[in-house]
Parts: C-alpha cells; sequence; structure tokens
C-alpha cells in the first residue's frame, strides 16, 4: 500500500507545483496588463512535451541528466516534512539531509547539460554553481538560529516547537527571515537572480539542447523544486501544523517571489555574488548575533 | 492520441526566429495588446524546445540555409507559418537573384497568411485556424517534409550546396 | 617483534625491488608479493594493545614501541592505499628506485604509527619525508626540483620544529616517551605542544603551511600521488591524535582558545583551499587545492575536540583517503591515455573511457560530500558538533567550504569528461587495468560506508570513548546526537527508488536518437567538426572579477618578501669575507677583545 | 542667407576657387546647387583630390558609389564627401572603363572606403589595387557575374536558379527606350 501511497504523494506535489507555475505566469501577465494563460497552463505544456515523437540526445549521460535531476528534487521532497505530515520514512527530515539533498538535482542536470556541449549550456552551469557559492551560504546561516534556538536540528521538531502564532520563527527572528526570503530568491532562480536560465543570454541555458520529454521532466523538477524550496522555508520559519497551512504558506511565499520576479531585470553573475555577500550577509549575521544575545 | 492533439494544440511554443520584415508584426502580437500567451503560445530560445516555426516575410538565400538546418532541429511534430506574400511567389522580390519565390519548395508550410506584412489580427487568426488543425489531426506538413525529404533535399541543393550545410545525423 | 618483521618485509621488498630494477616483470611481481604480504600480515598478526613494547635503554634513554588502536586503522588505510598505488604505477614506464623509494617511504610510515617515544617518532617522520622527497624530486614535471625543494624545505621546518620540542619536553620530564605533560607549570607546555603540532600541520597543509603541497602532489609521478596525497598525509591527523590527546589531554581545559584558533585555521584552510581549487586550470593542481580543503575539515574536527567530532574528523580522514585518492586515481588514467593535465585541451571523453567516468562521477559525489556515498557522514557529524559546541560562525564557514567542493568537483569532471571531443582524443581506449582495478576497489568502500557507516564508526569510537565521553547512539546504520538523528541507508534506498521510478518515465515516452557533435544549437550557424565548442578553461573566470583584490593576495608573497628580506642580508654578511688574511686576522682579535669585555676581565 | 535675390554661396564659391587654384586644368569644378559641388577628375588625380579635400575640412567619406554606363563602357565611380563646419557634400566622380580596369584604393586616406570598395568589387566587379579582402562580402557562394551590372540579366537566372516560369515575357516586352536623362526611363 505504501508504495502506491508513496506515488500519489509525488503526483500530488508536482500538480500542485505546476498550478504554482501557472499561478506565476498569470500574475506576471497581469502585471503586465495582459490576460495570460490559463492555470493549468503548465501541464498541459508538459503533456505536449511528453508526447512529442522524437527528440535528440547527445549521449547517455545528456539524456540521464533530467533522470537525475528529477531524482534529486524527489528524494528531497520526501525528507522534507509538509507541515506535520511527514513523509513516508519514520525519521523526521534533517536540515543537513535535505540541504545536501537539494544539490542533487543541479548537479544532475550540470552533468547532463555538460555532456551536449553547447557552450551555452557550460556558460549556465558554471554561473548557477557560481551563484550558489552566494545564496547558499546565506540560506544556511538564516535558518541557523531557529535550529539552534530549538535545540535541534530536525525540521520536524522545528515545526512541532513553533505551534501557536507567537512562536514563528519568522516573528522571532525577523532579520534571518528577510536574510532568507533574499536567498530563496536566488535559490528559486527567479528574476534578479534568473542568471542561469537566462533566455536573453544564452538561449535558456542548461535547457538549450534539451526537447520533448527531457524538457518535460525538466518541467517537472522545476516544479517540485518551487514546493520544496518554499516549503523548507516555510517548515522553518512557520511551522505549519497541518498541510494546508503548510500549501497555503507556501503559496504566500511564492506569491512573494512572483511579485519581485515579474517587476526586477536580470543580475550579471558577478553583482549577483557580489550582491549576496553585502546585505544579506549583513542580515544573516545579524540574525546569528541576536540569537546569542537573546539567549 | 487525442489527448496529446489536444495539449499540443493548447500549448505551442514558437521559435523566436523571425527572417523577414515581419518580424515587426510579432511584438505587439507577443505583448499586451494582442497577447497570443493566453493561446499557450510562447517564444523560446532554440530550436530543440519549440514546435513552431514563423517564416515572416521574405527568405534570401543565406537565411534558407539557416531556417533549414534550425527546422532539422526541431523535434517532431513541428510546424511551419509563412508571413506575407513573399513566402507564397517571392512577393515584390520576384525577380530578384538572392530571395526564393515559393517556400514550399524547400520546407513543407502549414499555413501561409497574406498581406505583406499581415496585421497582429491575422497572425492571432492564423494561431487560431493552426490550433484547429492540430486538435483536429489535420496539421502533418512536417509528415511530407519526411516522407519525401529527398525532393526537399534536390530542391534546395539547387539553391546553395546541401552537402556542406546539412547535418549528418545517424537517423 | 611481530612489527619488526613487518619493516623489515617492507624494507627487503623495497631492495630487492631497486636490485631487479630493470627486469620490470620480476620486480613488479616482487613488489606486489611485499605489498600483499605486508597487508595481510598487518590484518592478521597484529593486535592492539599487544605487548609489542620493546623498550631498548639506550644511556638511560629508552626507545618504545607499540601498537594501539589508532594506529592499526591508519596502518590499514596506508597499506591499503599503496596496493592500490602499486597495482596503478605498473603502466608507469618507473624504475627499482622509485620503488624502493616508495617502499621506504610506507616504512616510514609504519614506523611512525608503531613508535611510542618522540626520538624513533621523529627517526621514522624523516625517513617518509625523505623518501616522498626523492619521489617528488623524480616527478614527471620541469618544475618537479623546485617543488621537490619547496617539499623539503618545509618538512625539514616542521621536523626540527618537532625536534626542538622533544628536546624541551625530555628537559622538562626526563623522559622522551609520549606521555602526558600537561601537569607541567607555566606555559612551557604550550610551546612544547605547538612545537609539536607544526610538523603534521605542514603534513596535512593547513593553511600558512600548504605552500608545498600544490607543487609537490602535481609534479610527483601520477600514481605516487594518490598515495601521497591519500595516505601519507594521515600520518598528519594521526599526529595530531597523538599531541592533541596523548601528549597534551588536559587542553581542552587549559587552553580551550588554542583548540578555537585550531579550528578557525581549519575551516579558513577549507574555504580559502576551496576558492583557489576552482580557479586552477590544471586538473592535478585543482584536486591538490581540493586535497587540503578537505583535510581543513579534518582540523575543524579535531579543533572542535568534542567526542563526535573527532569521530567525525577520523572518519573524514578515512573519507579524504578513499574518494581524494579515487580522484588522483583517475586523473591519472587520463593522463595515461592523453598525456596532458591541462583542463582545456581535454573534453568528451566520457564516450571513450566511461569506466573513469563514473568512477570521477563518484568521487566527485563523494568529494561534496551527497548523501550516499562516504563524504556525507562525517561532515553531518561535523556540523552537529560544532552546533552543540555552539559556534554558529564556525558553522557557516565549515558550509561555505562545502559549497566550494561543488563548484571545482563539477570544474573537474566537465572539463575532462563532458563537452566536445577533441581531434586528437578520437582513437583513445579506456585507462589499462590497473587504474580501472584500483577506481573499482575504491568505489566499494565509497558506497558501502556511505550506507552503513557504523562498520567504521565503531573502531573509532571505541578509540576516542577511551579520551572523551561519548554522546553519540549509533549503531550499524543511523546515528542519533543530541541535536538530530539520520538513517544513511533509507536516504540511499529512497535515490535508487527515484531513479527507477524516473528512469521508467524516460524510458515511456518516445524515443529519442543520437545527435552528432556538431548538431548542435548553435544560433542555427553552421560549424564544422573540430570547431572548437568545448568551453574548459576559464570556466569561473568571471568569480575573477566578483572575489576581485583579495584573490591576488596570497603567502606567497609574503614569503617572497621575506626571502628578499633574508638575501639582502645575505649580501652584506659576504660583505665581511673579503677574503685576504688580514681582515680575518683582525677579525679573530676583535672577537678575543669582546669576549674579554664580557668576561670582565674574570679569565 | 536670401542677399539681395541671390543664394549666398559663399562657402561653395570660395572652395570652387581653392580646388581651381591648386588643381588647374587637371580637375573641372562646377557648382550644381546650393551645398553641392560636383567635381569631374581623372582616375590618376582622384586619390590626390580626396587627400586635399580631407585636409581642406571634409572629414566625413559619406559613401562611394558605382554607376555602370553600359553603352559607354565606362564605370562612373562617385566619392561622396561631406564637410559639418560648411555644410557642404562634394561628389568627386572619375570614370573607368568596365572591363578589367582596377582603381588605386582610397582606404588609407578615409577608413570607411574600406567596406564600400568590397561591395561595389563584389557588385560590380572592379578590382581595387591595395585592398586587403577584396573576397566574398554579403552574397554567400556566389558563383556567377557580378549582379549589379547592367549585361547581368535578372530575370534569365531568376527563371534558371529559381525553377519559376517568368510570365512577364508573354504579358510585356521592353521597349529599347533612348536614354532621357536621370530618371527618365521607367
Amino acid at each position: 500500500m505504501s508504495i502506491l501511497y508513496f506515488f500519489l504523494y509525488l503526483l500530488l506535489v508536482t500538480v500542485i507545483g505546476l498550478l504554482y507555475m501557472g499561478v506565476a505566469r498569470k500574475v506576471t501577465a497581469h502585471i503586465q496588463n495582459r490576460y495570460g494563460p490559463p492555470i493549468y497552463q503548465p501541464i498541459l505544456d508538459v503533456l505536449k512535451l511528453f508526447g512529442k515523437r522524437h527528440t535528440v540526445t547527445h549521449g547517455v549521460m545528456h539524456s540521464l541528466g533530467p533522470v537525475i535531476a528529477y531524482t534529486g528534487i524527489a528524494s528531497t521532497l520526501l525528507f522534507l516534512p509538509l507541515g506535520n505530515h511527514t513523509p513516508l520514512l519514520h525519521f523526521k527530515g534533517d536540515l543537513f539531509v535535505v540541504l545536501y539533498l537539494l544539490v542533487v538535482g543541479p548537479l544532475g542536470m550540470a552533468l547532463g547539460a555538460g555532456e551536449s556541449s553547447n557552450p551555452n549550456a557550460t556558460i549556465a552551469m558554471a554561473r548557477a554553481l557560481s551563484l550558489m557559492l552566494g545564496y547558499e551560504i546565506i540560506f544556511f546561516m538564516a535558518t541557523l538560529p531557529v535550529f539552534y534556538h530549538y535545540h535541534t536540528a530536525s525540521i520536524y521538531k522545528v515545526i512541532q516547537a513553533q505551534g501557536v502564532f507567537p512562536h514563528w520563527g519568522a516573528i522571532i527572528f525577523p532579520i534571518s527571515f528577510l536574510a532568507a526570503l533574499f536567498a530563496l530568491q536566488g535559490m528559486m532562480g527567479e528574476k534578479p537572480f534568473e542568471i542561469a536560465i537566462a533566455p536573453h543570454e544564452i538561449a535558456s541555458g542548461p535547457m538549450v539542447e534539451y526537447g520533448g520529454k527531457y524538457l518535460g521532466l525538466l518541467q517537472l523538477w522545476h516544479a517540485v523544486g518551487i514546493i520544496v524550496e518554499t516549503g523548507l522555508l516555510v517548515d522553518i520559519f512557520f511551522g505549519p501544523q497541518n498541510i494546508i497551512w503548510f500549501f497555503i504558506g507556501t503559496f504566500i511565499v511564492f506569491y512573494v517571489v512572483i511579485l519581485v520576479n515579474a517587476v526586477m531585470p536580470r543580475f550579471r553573475i558577478e553583482q549577483a555574488v557580489r550582491f549576496y555577500w553585502g546585505i544579506p550577509l549583513l542580515l544573516a549575521i545579524l540574525g546569528i548575533l541576536q540569537v546569542y544575545i537573546w539567549r | 492520441m487525442k489527448l496529446f492533439n489536444f495539449s499540443q494544440s493548447r500549448s505551442l511554443w514558437m521559435m523566436h526566429f523571425c527572417t523577414g520584415c515581419g518580424a515587426m508584426e510579432m511584438p505587439p502580437t507577443m505583448t499586451s495588446r494582442f497577447d497570443m500567451e493566453r493561446f499557450g503560445i510562447i517564444p523560446m530560445a532554440t530550436p530543440r524546445q519549440s514546435d513552431l516555426l514563423l517564416i515572416t516575410g521574405y527568405l534570401t538565400i543565406k537565411t534558407l540555409k539557416r531556417v533549414v538546418r534550425a527546422y532539422e532541429q526541431m523535434p517532431t511534430p513541428r510546424y511551419v507559418l509563412g508571413f506575407g506574400s513573399c513566402t507564397i511567389n517571392g512577393g515584390m522580390y520576384w525577380d530578384s537573384y538572392n530571395v526564393i519565390k515559393k517556400l514550399e519548395l524547400y520546407i513543407p508550410v502549414d499555413i501561409y497568411i497574406n498581406g505583406c506584412m499581415p496585421r497582429p489580427e491575422a497572425i492571432i487568426d492564423a494561431f487560431l485556424k493552426l490550433r484547429e488543425m492540430i486538435a483536429k489531426g489535420e496539421a502533418n506538413a512536417w509528415k511530407k517534409y519526411i516522407e519525401n525529404y529527398e525532393w526537399y533535399k534536390k530542391n534546395q541543393s539547387e539553391v546553395f550546396d546541401v552537402e556542406k550545410w546539412s547535418i549528418k545525423n545517424e537517423k | 617483534m611481530a612489527m619488526f618483521l613487518l619493516l623489515l618485509i617492507i624494507g627487503l621488498t623495497g631492495l630487492l625491488a631497486f636490485i631487479l630494477g630493470p627486469i620490470k616483470v620480476l620486480r613488479n611481481i616482487i613488489s606486489l608479493i611485499g605489498a600483499i604480504g605486508g597487508l595481510l600480515y598487518f590484518v592478521f598478526k597484529i593486535r592492539p594493545g599487544q605487548a609489542y613494547a620493546l623498550n631498548i635503554k639506550i644511556y638511560n634513554v629508552h626507545f618504545g614501541t607499540g601498537m594501539s588502536a589508532l594506529s592499526i586503522f591508519f596502518g590499514i588505510i596506508l597499506l591499503g592505499l599503496f596496493l592500490i598505488f602499486l597495482i596503478a604505477s605498473f603502466h608507469e614506464d618507473n624504475d627499482g628506485a622509485y620503488y624502493m623509494f616508495s617502499f621506504f617511504s610506507l616504512l616510514g610510515a609504519l614506523g611512525v604509527l608503531f613508535a611510542k617515544d618522540l626520538i624513533s617518532f621523529f627517526f621514522f617522520f624523516e625517513t617518509m619525508s625523505l623518501f616522498s622527497f626523492l619521489i617528488v624530486l623524480k616527478g614527471n614535471g620541469e618544475t618537479s626540483h623546485r617543488s621537490a625543494f619547496k617539499y623539503v624545505m618545509w618538512s625539514a621546518f616542521g621536523a626540527y620544529a618537532f625536534l626542538l620540542g622533544t628536546f624541551l619536553k625530555v628537559n622538562y620530564t626526563h623522559s622522551v616517551m609520549i606521555t602526558d605533560i600537561s601537569y607541567l607549570g607555566g606555559n612551557i607546555k604550550l610551546w612544547i605542544l605547538i612545537l609539536l603540532l607544526t610538523p603534521f600541520m605542514v603534513k596535512t597543509a593547513l593553511m600558512p603551511f600548504h605552500l608545498w603541497a600544490p607543487g609537490a602532489y602535481t609534479d610527483s609521478k601520477d600514481t605516487y600521488t594518490v598515495f601521497l596525497s591519500g595516505g601519507l598525509s594521515k600520518i598528519g591527523v594521526f599526529g595530531y591524535f597523538i599531541a592533541l590527546f596523548n601528549v597534551f589531554s588536559q587542553i581542552a581545559v587549559l587552553y580551550p582558545w588554542l583548540l578555537k584558533v585550531f579550528a578557525y585555521i581549519g575551516a579558513i584552510t577549507a574555504s580559502l583551499a576551496g576558492i583557489y581549487a576552482f580557479m586552477q586550470d590544471d586538473a592535478k593542481k585543482l584536486l591538490a587545492y581540493s586535497s587540503i580543503s578537505q583535510l581543513g575539515y579534518v582540523a575543524v574536527g579535531f579543533g572542535v575536540y568534542s567526542h563526535f567530532s573527532v569521530v567525525a574528523a577520523l572518519f573524514h580522514a578515512l573519507g579524504h583517503a578513499v574518494f581524494e585518492s579515487l580522484l588522483f586515481l583517475v586523473v591519472a588514467g587520463v593522463y595515461y591515455r592523453t598525456k596532458t593535465h591541462d583542463l582545456r585541451k581535454m573534453g568528451g571523453l566520457i564516450k571513450k573511457m566511461p569506466l573513469s567516468f563514473i568512477g570521477l562521477l563518484f568521487g566527485i559525489i563523494a568529494t561534496s560530500g551527497i548523501p550516499p556515498t562516504i563524504g556525507f557522514p562525517s561532515k553531518w557529524l561535523l556540523y552537529e558538533a560544532i552546533i552543540l559546541k555552539n559556534d554558529l560562525f564556525l558553522v557557516s564557514l565549515v558550509f561555505f567550504a562545502s559549497i566550494t567542493a561543488f563548484l571545482y568537483s563539477y570544474k573537474l569532471i566537465h572539463s575532462i569528461f563532458l563537452g566536445k571531443l577533441h581531434k586528437e582524443h578520437e582513437h583513445i581506449k579506456e585507462a589499462p587495468f590497473g587504474y580501472g582495478f584500483g577506481i573499482v576497489v575504491l568505489l566499494i568502500p565509497l558506497f558501502v560506508l556511505g550506507t552503513n557507516p557504523g562498520i567504521v564508526v565503531k573502531p573509532i569510537d571505541y578509540i576516542v570513548r577511551f579520551y572523551l565521553k561519548p554522546d553519540l547512539a549509533y549503531n550499524l546504520t543511523n546515528m542519533t546526537t543530541p541535536l538530530g538523528h539520520v538513517n544513511f541507508p533509507a536516504i540511499g534506498i529512497t535515490m535508487t527508488l527515484l531513479f527507477t521510478l524516473s528512469f521508467i518515465i524516460y524510458l515511456i515516452f518516445g524515443k529519442s536518437y543520437r545527435a552528432a557533435q556538431e548538431d548542435n544549437y548553435t544560433a542555427t550557424e553552421w560549424i564544422d567538426k573540430d570547431f572548437g565548442l568545448h568551453y574548459g578553461g576559464e570556466f569561473y573566470g568571471f568569480m575573477r572579477k566578483a572575489f576581485g583584490k583579495p584573490l591576488t593576495w596570497s603567502f606567497e608573497k609574503i614569503l617572497n618578501a621575506c626571502l628578499k628580506v633574508v638575501s639582502f642580508l645575505g649580501e652584506i654578511a659576504r660583505g665581511f669575507y673579503m677574503g685576504d688574511a688580514r681582515v680575518y686576522l683582525f677579525y679573530i682579535i676583535l672577537f678575543f677583545a669582546i669576549i674579554v669585555y664580557i668576561m670582565g676581565g674574570k679569565l | 542667407m536670401l542677399k539681395n535675390g541671390v543664394l549666398k554661396m559663399k562657402n561653395e564659391e570660395q572652395i570652387k576657387k581653392d580646388i581651381e587654384t591648386t588643381f588647374g586644368e587637371l580637375v573641372k569644378v562646377h557648382i550644381k546647387r546650393r551645398h553641392r559641388i560636383k567635381v569631374d577628375a581623372p582616375k590618376n588625380m582622384t586619390l590626390p583630390i580626396l587627400a586635399y579635400l580631407k585636409q581642406r575640412g571634409f572629414h566625413q567619406f559619406t559613401l562611394l558609389t558605382c554607376v555602370d554606363w553600359i553603352k559607354k563602357g565606362m564605370f562612373e565611380l562617385v566619392y561622396n564627401l561631406y564637410s559639418l563646419d560648411y555644410n557642404v557634400h562634394v561628389l568627386v566622380s572619375t570614370h573607368i572603363n568596365r572591363e578589367n580596369e582596377s582603381m588605386p584604393t582610397a582606404i588609407n586616406i578615409y577608413e570607411m572606403a574600406f567596406d564600400y570598395e568590397r561591395e561595389i568589387h563584389e557588385m560590380f566587379g572592379v578590382e581595387f589595387e591595395g585592398h586587403p579582402r577584396l573576397g566574398e562580402f554579403l552574397l554567400e557562394d556566389w558563383k556567377g557575374m557580378p549582379p549589379m551590372r547592367k549585361d547581368f540579366d535578372t530575370r534569365a537566372y531568376v527563371e534558371e536558379k529559381f525553377n519559376v516560369k517568368d510570365l512577364t515575357k508573354e504579358l510585356f516586352t521592353r521597349k529599347e527606350q533612348p536614354y532621357r536623362g536621370p530618371g527618365s526611363n521607367g
């Protein structure tokens, strides 16, 4: 039974992720004062991509890239408790397991894109990994105070500890929550930090040689990625008690990210990394100092 | 198949590759004035990801080489839209030495839109027409390219050195 | 006696290998037998704590040898790696002397493990450095002489500091044995500790003392670097343990600030070396810096000085031995085929060398510490330990260092294996058997120890439990600390399950045909067959602009500056020796006059 | 500007007088209309005139065209120069015969002439001595005769290359009209 439950769970999160992407396109359209596609448009896109007759691959690694990417993000999903609804496995997600599993997705994609020997893809991967130098450390330093405050490294215990409203991480540590928001913008690869998938400069970055079903898998990867990354932030800073609150929280955070994404231009890569070592780093350090003083 | 045809018709990804003078008509269709995205048509950066190729306006031999290469890099099923009279019979460049006269000879075309650069309304019309054709499963021009591949290649070789320009793939 | 028998076997095979130098086949067989014999002997015959202590009293200074569980742990790593290095080195054309030096460097390393007193410790430490220096001297590059010289100068500096430390210790405690000195008064014991620690800091290339490492690792013979970086640097870690636990066990009570400084040096080494690593364009130099960065974590582990931080440090040392030597082995195999280390000239070798690609792929996954492999448990333990010591800035620095691991590991695998195949590499074949065997053998522990770390944590815990209060609950497969709990095989199983799921999705839909190399999206422009599509060199070039000025500071410049000062002083000194007798006479008279003056006429 | 009914063309006369004084009979200069001077120079005098005019103040090399007088068997090369401070255009034109006569390049006087000369070489087949890169410019893999020459029959070429029936032959034929000056024949 649990295997079926396991697939349904994954399917549910993927479809919700795709709906989130549909909402994102609809909201950006309305910001640009046009109607925009229906909410379920990404689902149609994915169906179309999987229906493509035959597509091109440049080698075994090239075709396995999206497969590893989707594996990485799906396994991160299983170790991330959605609200109090814990995933299948009995041991509750641990912060470091989730953070390191988050990297498997981009690594798989990077290997696939590299195999295609297209300069656009490799430049994009160099940018994506260098950007990781920027936001990953900020995200970690921003979430650290909450874990330290509740004396645990397991996300599940942090959620349980943040029961009632005043106990929310975001209320206790507003500074580090702000830093985490900056980091989330980069982690999701949204507009100010859309350097890796910059369609105008490097022809949609790593996906330049992917078509048909590979692109479909990458769309699924992006969809689940949205849920996982915003979910991580919501779990740590808001501690939703049940799964409905979890999805409401992720939607609100994702909404903020889309609004920023719709209006912002794009950084150059060294500007972005420099930016991350400026204000967000300062905010993160302030957050940690707050923990030391407050405790 | 019905589901795929429906989803293909509802989400056409257009390749951002405008050749002739029709490129000027695309921005208003894409942005808020006419907004083609509500039909699920968005411009994509590379031929690998797109399934709709627009030949907007006259096509010189130089651009034809690139267009054929882009067309072959697109995954099937793929659709082609010819804009304006230049793609039908060469238009006002009927006697020019470097503009091709009939697009039909070189790549299969699904829909022609006449008018020396059709306005965005006409383009949106064409998109809707293409949508119906795909939903009904009639837009099979791409099959013609694969079936009589040699005929197309012969036509192309009359105009440019196909040997040098074709992609040698183990098909 | 067993120990001396072991050292004898290894020494003898070294000599035999040298004598039979020209006859390649015979020499290889002999050295193979010697290495396997040594390994088997070590594993079966030698037990911890057995009474092998041999006390020789010469001028009331007596030498002792003994066997602790820790030395067995490191012994197995050393001998195992030596065997892999040996099998891989048969493919390189190197003479008998090369084998003799490598055997004697192994002898020195094992000797260090057995030594119970500081003098024999120093003696074996010196033999190890001497013979590895000789091998670096024979290295393949033309710059090998310069880097070999730097290597020997640095290890000499470490060794003489160690000697000074021993003499100070003997002066105060009148015994040469490695005994505890924390009862000594005043901060003399601090100086002894620092002096004793320096050679190990040099050996594990911590930041201020790391200048020899990139040169030595790059210029020594390819296969020997596997042993040099994987094996010999573990002696430095062994030294840390001896210095911080046996020689000075009360350090946490008396000088906690020293441990914190030591931890921060380790963290800074890890991150700075990581940043230098992804700036390099030479595969071996990149791996050298990555090895320094990984050893930085070990130093952090010792610096934090809690029970499972030391367990994490030792586990990471073992992990480093596994995945670092795997990476060096793959790069050696690639060098054997393509005769180049330059990342700019390689590319697209995945088509020609699939096994090496798989080896490197799992090697870099382990280096960046991604769960199912051996790299993750030690890093996870390290983070938990630092958070428990509530030092949040240190944990962020260590996390920053582990992100640089992703960058340089992707650069390595991308520039060598992915991308476009160069014309001249069209016809190369897979790396020969020796390298392939090494890769496969190293892949096994990479996964086995990654999913159930209990196998190794049990012995390490047994060693460390003696010194520090244990608060790590563990069984074969998962570990719980006061902070969190991880079940390692669960991660492995979910990843394989999901991989099959997405692989099925990949198989169901549509078929895809293989595109030729030049059928690439190049904005539909025509490119011919050998058009250079590969973006190998200057991979993170733009990061130089992001780092800007600070990247150009380096210890090298500081050292060159003091080099100039020293040579300037030398010039002045040379001025005194004008060379004719009269002047020397005058100096002698002047010298005596000063002596008389100082003694105040009391002659 | 309108001084007692006659447009004041101070600058143009001044330049005309200067050219005549320096070059005398070798070169014919006449003012076609306000802001426009035409200089007819023989082939060997073109470059000196260009150099003199550049030094005189005509810094902008607007363009270089070539007119194909097929009946006279001559190519007319027209160098258009313009000076900002006098607001005057000067057209220096020379005649070279159509078949295999080459023209020295003007690159070392006016850098801008580089691409114009390449285009004229490709479209008319005029050889420019001393030009580093004359080869292929706009038309890729063009094997036929330079297309802009009058004796190049575009319609026949189109019919042969794009196998498209040329309907105009039946509809109407172009009668040979006498040449009645620029823009006259339809």
